[in-house]
């Protein structure tokens, strides 16, 4: 029973993480159809950046004030992650806004490998694994013999907190009804005056921002980071997109719990244990999606020509 | 629009412009340093090496390739192949068997290479083999550890060497595993152990032979798991075996996850010592989370010890590359210095010019190598593997690994 | 029951107490009617009446909540593939044709139901591959030429001018050899030329011995088109029967010129299938 | 801004572009470095100063000295062709400047090297640069012109002869590509740098063709020959091993280059014509390979049988093909891009399972190595043999082997997608359920892309275990079925040339790469990036996308007239607004 707890809990946790990463997938994919493989990147270079920033800009009376470093990291992350997926929009897919379909997806490809090997190549010693300052207290709470790191309950509570925001600003900010109307259609909302453009820039921006907290928290929670983080959550979270049905927030959030649930839980007891628990995040989606096509929460699919 | 992009391109054209200073490196004699003082007459040959570059690997591939060419610079300092200067040319496998083929083509596409350094992965090596060997350019591995590179697929029944030209100063699965298993179960008196590996071929042969070792010593495995090599998070595999009540937990892996499994572990209440291979004897492993009381074991003598491996750590720190040597940037070293000294006394009985008649001559001298490495006293068995069985049991002591034990393995 | 046709005893295409219920919206309620051999029945009615719907029940998109549907007498299956197969061919409300294929190509997707190559004939090309494909090419010709069509069979067709694509979508249909064509608003976005052209082009393809159902807003266009007429409102026949008998029927001019019946099914269209 | 300068004054082009041409060449002669680099001169007699040796300028300023006596030439050159063609020209010449320029500054360690330094003056690298962007400006300076078509037909003969160089041609810059900058290591540092260079070079000059009309036309009359174009394209591929690109290195990787072709081919079935997103393809191969590797003969394998080549070809092809087939059947519910997560999901669940050697058939970790090498009548695989008296590298038995294997799913391919089959797929790529209203059963239909698409991924897998002489699961990553997948869309999608272009420019660049050693993947992605921009709809797009955007341009008036009246019918048809919530229903 307390195993089942703990699984519970840890499959929590890495939900949280991934809820981080999924929303960014699943808004860019809702307005443009794409299936941005860099958005993982996006969120490796967050944690860099505030690794850097910790190392590099902080005064060591800040650094050793875990309340004061943890906000100014997080906001460094966010801004480098916003700031590299805003680069990306403008030079790499906006060009392409009227390419084949598929045609995005190789450039993100192309700017995924890039930016794992820039950092590797250009963050000092980036070859190997690094490990992240000490911006959270350590500390673990007990109960019902059941352990919750704090950055943990960190993490699950920012994830909470902030996806709720930004599904709360989507669905009521004025910019929020925009980027659902291009979701919706496109060529319709250009009519009713909406520029799809800055929504589509607004839309990377939101998902990058979430995806720079989610890479200093990822540091923050497991306290050391490397060049691949970002693309092995990537296709979890694009997995927890699908999952939840594609396009929707709500989804999201809830395929990614479930992918870190079913993560943990798969490990403990289903045959093969943790060897093949990938195996069973990935039978289950199948199942998923063979009785609900269109995942928990999407829409059907839209026929686009 | 386009304008703006002119603009911005202005600017960033600007401020290159600024900060590159109109600079030169000119230096004014290209063949300066200590090289002047050696006979070069009969030009260059090649080492070569073979390791993953780029990704994720790269931090044990580069160490591998600055190991392999700081044996290259000293060999060049000190004249060591008469008539010629060595140059080492290293090639990216991107860990993946079709790379690696394709660059050990590229490699024997030269005809001045006496060696090749390589690979890091078992796979990877699989693929290298038969082509090196097909041109009979000997190839010796720092790291790879898979029983059947050396002893053929039936090693157990019918061991048979499978390339005459490979060579490993690496120890094998084994060896080491057998270390471990005793040490482990005997020496540090752990009676319950759960083992984890990372599924890959050093991690899970390794395990493999912890296992029979410990259990042959009366320890039980009470848990066998698995994590991905990309995973983070080990919560679920702790959380499965903390109700088991390990007394330690053997980690088949890299320092990469090691690190980060260890302190999860502490974290989540499983505070019991956690033990790896040679593959997390690694500094970065205590900065990962590495904890006191974690073992791992390498091979050979402590450095403090061993004045040839003292030696090596200097003289690496010394000459400034830009990563640190890593797991295997020893055997690298040793794996370089094999192929020169060997390469040398070729050339010494060959006449001192080297070519493609040579190259017999140069498998049958690296099998007859006796080296001070920075590993111990180096040599080879008839298998090719290397004649070294001591190994040295780590410890995380204060931040640092100590050396707790060194010995060979009894059977 | 709409009145029997005349013509022949036994109807063609009979639909029989058809329902369509989507949740709890009724779009079609107990719709029955028949079409003889070498008709033209016009279905006509405000917007929201329910036409495509009943179109989409005939052609097997959609499985109807209670009725029967049969062709000379075997009931329809419910998938499009078998329905086209069966011989009832279809053009959209918005044009589908495949705009990435030549007009020629088009046409020979039609004749897929018709062919019999499998994959292994479609690699190896023997002989009877090729004659098969010759004979499908020689056929799709002759269609686009019956719709006049052939000087362009080699463009996209989503180069083709709006109409041409009207027609493209009848040879396309005409090309799986139906028995009945239903036709879902053939001329709408039209000039009047290009209307009495489609009217001509539908005559011929009556009297090639195929029945047509139009969908058509335009009751002019109908009524000097159809044999008979049937009329649907709010998902229920109205009224059926000749041309003049539907014209001078007082509850037809008061669903279209009375107060034109609010449609409560929301905003999504048909519409949305053609982006 | 330059541009909008002379934008509408065309009676500055001409001068403006002989000025560029003539100081392109100027620019070619003068020194481009001011001293010799430390590790060894750079390559082309770069430190050469003016007039040392006029005649004898080689590589890279050889080149910028030829795309400058074009420039000056175009503008002699009919009105029509001289925009398009001269900007072509000088974005050549600009590549190839910034390339040397670049490389120069960052080995030379500053700007000094390609100005004045230490008392010597390099301006070669300034000069041919700002004469490159004369030369662009000059171009866009010209009156604009449709693109130049030639409607030249010549007698069969001729056009056979007109293929037979063109082709003869191609395999010439095939094999310079190849070998430009030698083979590089630890003697030749710049390999890398002469090699960007040289295709800096290729750029402006296949721009420069392309602007005058002639590729356009030679691709029309190989259209008209096409099964005279395959042959020739065939024997070319043949003629490699004698040619100076017949290395071991190239042809190891040539062989790569067609297993992996022959996959993409197979990929470009199931996304291409079907239009169904694969993201695990690799898994097939996978597949393939782990069958042949047990029925092959490795000592390791557990079953331990040796069966002939051909027939464990067959075997692979039908394992995998069922495995398609099984993977392919989600498509019977899933729609779109929730099928790419399905096929995603199967190729991780492949990988997890072979690395845990799953029934004992993949070997686990440990793989399956040694598998023999193949046995071409006698003569193994690997060798080295001699034919017409040349002697050719050791593995061209397998390079050869690829080829045809390439061209048998090249035909393969090209028969499907001409046939009903074809057109279904392509139908259902465009329009399913008007596809489906069609009588196409569009279930089948997929699942037998998928079958057809892993069948041929198994074949190719099959013959790369043998040439890896191992079948580990680590040659099957998801990594692997991405690159296949740009292999595709590189290529263009749908196009069957187009597959073996893209796989080669995947495998070519980064092999081309390996001198920048710790740049080359981050170059590599960058190269994605570019190649995506400048031409999304790949490098060969398929017959139809040409048409495509051809009819953007020619005829985009009544496109767009088609448009409006679509929107038009948008507003008018609110018949049926039950419509989308019933296809909703009746699909799930």
């Amino acid at each position: 029973m307390v195993t089942l707890l703990q699984q519970l809990v840890n499959g929590i946790v890495l939900g949280g993480l991934l809820a981080f990463i999924t929303l960014g997938y699943t808004m860019v994919y809702g307005i443009i159809q794409l299936i941005n493989f860099a958005h993982g990147e996006v969120f490796m270079v967050g944690s860099y950046a505030a690794l850097a920033t910790y190392l590099w800009a902080l005064p060591s009376g800040i650094q050793s004030t875990w309340y004061l470093a943890l906000p100014i990291v997080i906001l460094a992350g966010a801004a480098f992650s916003v700031l590299v997926a805003v680069i990306m929009e403008r030079f790499a897919y906006r060009p392409l806004r009227n390419a084949p379909r598929l045609a995005p997806l190789i450039t993100a490809l192309g700017i995924s490998v890039f930016l794992q090997e820039a950092v590797r190549n250009f963050f000092p010693d980036g070859t190997r694994p690094k490990a992240f300052p000490e911006v959270f207290p350590e500390g673990q709470l007990t109960f019902l013999g059941v352990t919750v790191p704090a950055s943990g309950l960190l993490l699950v509570v920012m994830a909470i907190i902030l996806t709720g925001a930004l599904q709360l600003y989507v669905n009521t900010s004025k910019l929020g009804r925009a980027m659902r109307a291009t979701a919706q259609d496109p060529d319709t909302a250009r009519l009713m005056g909406i520029n799809p453009d800055r929504v589509i820039v607004l839309t990377f921006i939101l998902g990058a921002a979430l995806a720079g907290v989610g890479g200093v928290l990822y540091g923050v929670h497991y306290d050391n980071i490397n060049i691949t983080i970002g693309f092995q959550n990537g296709i979890f979270a694009f997995t927890a997109a699908v999952l939840g049905g594609i396009g929707s927030l709500r989804g999201a959030v809830v395929g990614a719990f479930c992918i870190g649930l079913i993560k943990t839980l798969a490990g403990q007891y289903m045959p093969g244990g943790t060897a093949y628990d990938y195996v069973w995040i990935f039978v289950i989606l199948i199942l998923v999606l063979v009785f609900r096509p269109q995942g928990f929460f999407g829409e059907t699919e839209r026929v686009r020509a | 629009m386009r304008n703006q992009t002119a603009k911005t391109a202005g600017l960033v054209a600007a401020g290159l412009l600024v900060l590159a200073a109109c600079g030169t490196n000119k230096t004014e004699d290209p063949q300066a340093g200590g090289q002047q003082a050696c006979d070069t007459s009969k030009g260059a040959l090649t080492v070569g090496v073979i390791a993953p570059l780029s990704g994720d690997l790269s931090a044990l591939g580069l160490g591998i390739k600055n190991s392999a060419d700081l044996a290259v610079m000293e060999a060049n300092e000190k004249c060591a192949v008469p008539g010629y200067r060595l140059v080492l040319d290293a090639q990216d496998d991107q860990k993946t068997p079709t790379v690696a083929g394709q660059a050990a083509t590229k490699l024997a596409t030269d005809p001045n290479i006496v060696g090749v350094v390589g690979t890091l992965n078992s796979s990877t090596s699989q693929t290298v083999q038969p082509i090196l060997a097909g041109k009979k350019i000997v190839q010796v591995s720092p790291a790879n550890t898979s029983t059947a590179l050396t002893k053929g697929t039936d090693f157990l029944n019918n061991p048979k060497r499978p390339f005459d030209s490979y060579f490993r100063v690496c120890t094998m699965d084994e060896n080491q595993g057998k270390m471990i298993g005793q040490y482990l179960s005997g020496d540090a008196g752990k009676k319950s152990i759960a083992i984890v590996t990372d599924g890959k071929t050093y991690g899970v042969g390794l395990a493999a032979e912890v296992k029979k070792a410990a259990e042959k010593n009366g320890a039980k495995i009470v848990a066998e798991e698995q994590v991905s090599d990309k995973d983070t998070d080990f919560a679920g595999v702790i959380a499965k075996i903390k109700p088991l009540n390990p007394d330690a937990v053997f980690y088949g892996g890299e320092y990469p996850q090691a690190g980060p499994l260890s302190k999860q572990m502490k974290d989540a209440g499983l505070d019991v010592p956690l033990m790896g291979g040679d593959g997390i004897f690694d500094d970065t492993f205590i900065e990962l989370g590495g904890k006191e009381g974690d073992f791992a074991t390498s091979v050979g003598a402590p450095p403090e010890s061993l004045p040839s491996a003292k030696a090596f750590i200097d003289a690496y720190n010394a000459r400034g590359f830009k990563d640190p040597y890593s797991a295997y940037g020893a055997f690298s070293y040793d794996s370089a210095n094999v192929i020169i000294t060997a390469l040398a006394k070729t050339l010494s009985e060959g006449g001192g010019t080297w070519n493609e008649g040579l190259r017999d001559a140069l498998i049958k001298n690296i099998g007859a190598t006796q080296l001070a490495g920075a590993n111990g006293q180096l040599g080879f068995d008839e298998f090719g593997d290397s004649t070294i069985k001591l190994l040295t049991v780590y410890k995380v002591t204060s931040g640092e690994w100590t050396s707790v034990k060194t010995g060979t393995v009894t059977e | 029951m709409s009145s029997a046709s005349d013509r022949s005893a036994a109807p063609l295409l009979e639909a029989s107490g058809v329902s369509m219920v989507f949740g709890g919206l009724t779009a079609l309620n107990n719709v029955s009617l028949t079409v003889g051999r070498e008709e033209v029945l016009g279905l006509i009615g405000p917007n929201g009446a329910g036409k495509t719907t009943f179109f989409n029940c005939l052609t097997g998109q959609y499985v109807p909540t209670s009725g029967r549907i049969s062709l000379d007498g075997t009931t329809l299956p419910s998938d499009p593939a078998k329905v086209a197969a069966a011989g009832v061919a279809r053009t959209f409300q918005n044009i589908r044709l495949f705009p990435n294929m030549s007009v020629l190509e088009n046409v020979l997707v039609g004749r897929h139901v018709r062919m019999r190559q499998g994959a292994i004939a479609s690699i190896f090309h023997g002989p009877g591959f090729r004659k098969g494909e010759r004979l499908a090419r020689e056929r799709s010709r002759e269609l686009l030429d019956f719709v006049g069509l052939s000087q362009v069979e080699g463009e996209l067709s989503r180069n083709l001018p709006y109409g041409d694509q009207r027609r493209l979508e009848i040879a396309r249909a005409l090309a799986t050899e139906p028995s009945v064509l239903l036709l879902d608003e053939p001329t709408a976005g039209m000039n009047p030329q290009e209307t009495e052209d489609t009217r001509q082009l539908i005559f011929a393809i009556r009297d090639s011995g195929v029945s047509v159902i139009v969908i058509e807003h335009d009751t002019k266009f109908i009524f000097g088109l159809c044999d008979h007429v049937v009329v649907l409102v709010q998902g229920e026949v109205l009224v059926a029967g000749t041309p003049d008998v539907v014209r001078d029927d007082p509850r037809v001019i008061e669903a279209y010129l009375g107060k034109p019946p609010e449609d409560v099914a929301g905003t999504a269209t048909e519409g949305e299938e053609g982006r | 801004m330059i541009t909008k300068l002379v934008a509408g004054k065309p009676g500055l082009a001409r001068p403006l572009s002989i000025v560029g041409g003539v100081l392109l060449i100027v620019g070619a002669l003068l020194p481009w470095a001011t001293f010799q680099l430390n590790i060894m001169p750079y390559p082309a007699l770069s430190t050469l100063q003016f007039f040392d040796a006029p005649f004898g300028v080689p590589g890279f300023r050889l080149h910028v000295m030829l795309l400058g006596v074009a420039v000056i030439a175009v503008a002699f050159a009919p009105a029509a062709i001289r925009g398009r063609t001269t900007k072509a020209l000088g974005w050549g010449a600009l590549a190839i400047a910034v390339v040397n320029a670049a490389y120069l500054i960052v080995e030379g360690g500053g700007f000094g090297t390609i100005t004045s330094a230490h008392g010597a003056f390099a301006f070669g690298a300034v000069v041919s640069a700002v004469a490159a962007v004369m030369a662009i400006v000059a171009g866009s300076a010209y009156p604009a012109a449709p693109p130049v078509t030639w409607d030249l037909k010549l007698a069969k003969p001729l056009e056979w002869l007109v293929l037979v160089l063109a082709y003869a041609a191609l395999l010439k810059v095939v094999a310079d590509t190849l070998t430009a900058g030698g083979r590089g290591g630890a003697a030749n540092p710049y390999a890398g740098a002469v090699f960007l260079s040289f295709v800096a070079f290729l750029f402006g000059v296949f721009g420069g063709l392309n602007g005058t009309g002639l590729l356009r036309w030679v691709s029309a009359v190989a259209e008209r020959h096409r099964a005279f174009s395959a042959v020739v394209l065939l024997a070319c591929a043949f003629v490699l091993p004698f040619t100076e690109a017949g290395t071991e290195q190239w042809i190891y990787t040539a062989t790569n280059i067609g297993v992996f072709a022959a996959t993409a081919i197979g990929l470009n079935i199931v996304v291409g014509l079907a239009g169904l997103l694969d993201l695990g393809y690799v898994a097939f191969m996978g597949i393939g390979a782990f069958v042949a590797a047990n029925l092959s003969g490795a000592a390791s394998a557990s079953l331990g049988v040796d069966l002939p080549f051909v027939l464990v070809l067959v075997i692979a092809a039908i394992v995998a093909g069922v495995f398609g087939a099984i993977v392919g059947s989600p498509t019977l519910r899933v729609r779109g891009d929730y099928l790419a997560i399905v096929t995603l999901a199967f190729g991780e669940i492949f990988f997890k399972a072979a690395q845990n050697n799953i029934a004992g058939a993949t070997g686990g970790s440990n793989a399956i190595p040694g598998i023999p090498p193949l046995d071409f009548l006698g003569t193994p695989g690997d060798a080295a043999i001699t034919v017409f008296g040349a002697e050719l590298a050791g593995g061209v038995l397998y390079y050869l082997l690829a080829v045809v294997i390439v061209a048998l799913v090249m035909v393969l391919f090209a028969n499907l997608k001409s046939s009903r089959i074809g057109r279904a797929w392509i139908a259902v790529r465009e329009d399913e359920d008007a596809a489906r209203a069609m009588g196409v059963k569009t279930g089948k239909i997929k699942v037998l892309a998928f079958l057809v698409g892993a069948a041929i991924a198994g074949v190719a897998g099959a013959v790369l275990v043998h040439r890896l002489t191992t079948a580990s699961y680590e040659s099957f990553t998801f990594l692997e079925s991405v690159t296949l997948l740009s292999a595709v869309i590189l290529g263009g999608m749908g196009s069957i040339p187009g597959a073996v272009v893209g796989a080669s420019l995947l495998f070519v660049l980064p092999e081309k790469l390996r001198e920048f050693s710790d740049y080359r993947l981050m170059l590599f992605g960058l190269a994605l990036v570019l190649i995506m921009r400048f031409r999304p709809q790949g490098l060969i797009p398929d017959k139809v996308r040409r048409a495509e955007l051809a009819g953007e341009t020619a005829e985009g008036g009544s496109l767009k007239e088609a448009e409006e009246r679509a929107v038009a019918e948008q507003e008018r048809a609110d018949d049926e607004r039950l419509g989308r919530t019933g296809v909703t229903e009746g699909r799930s």
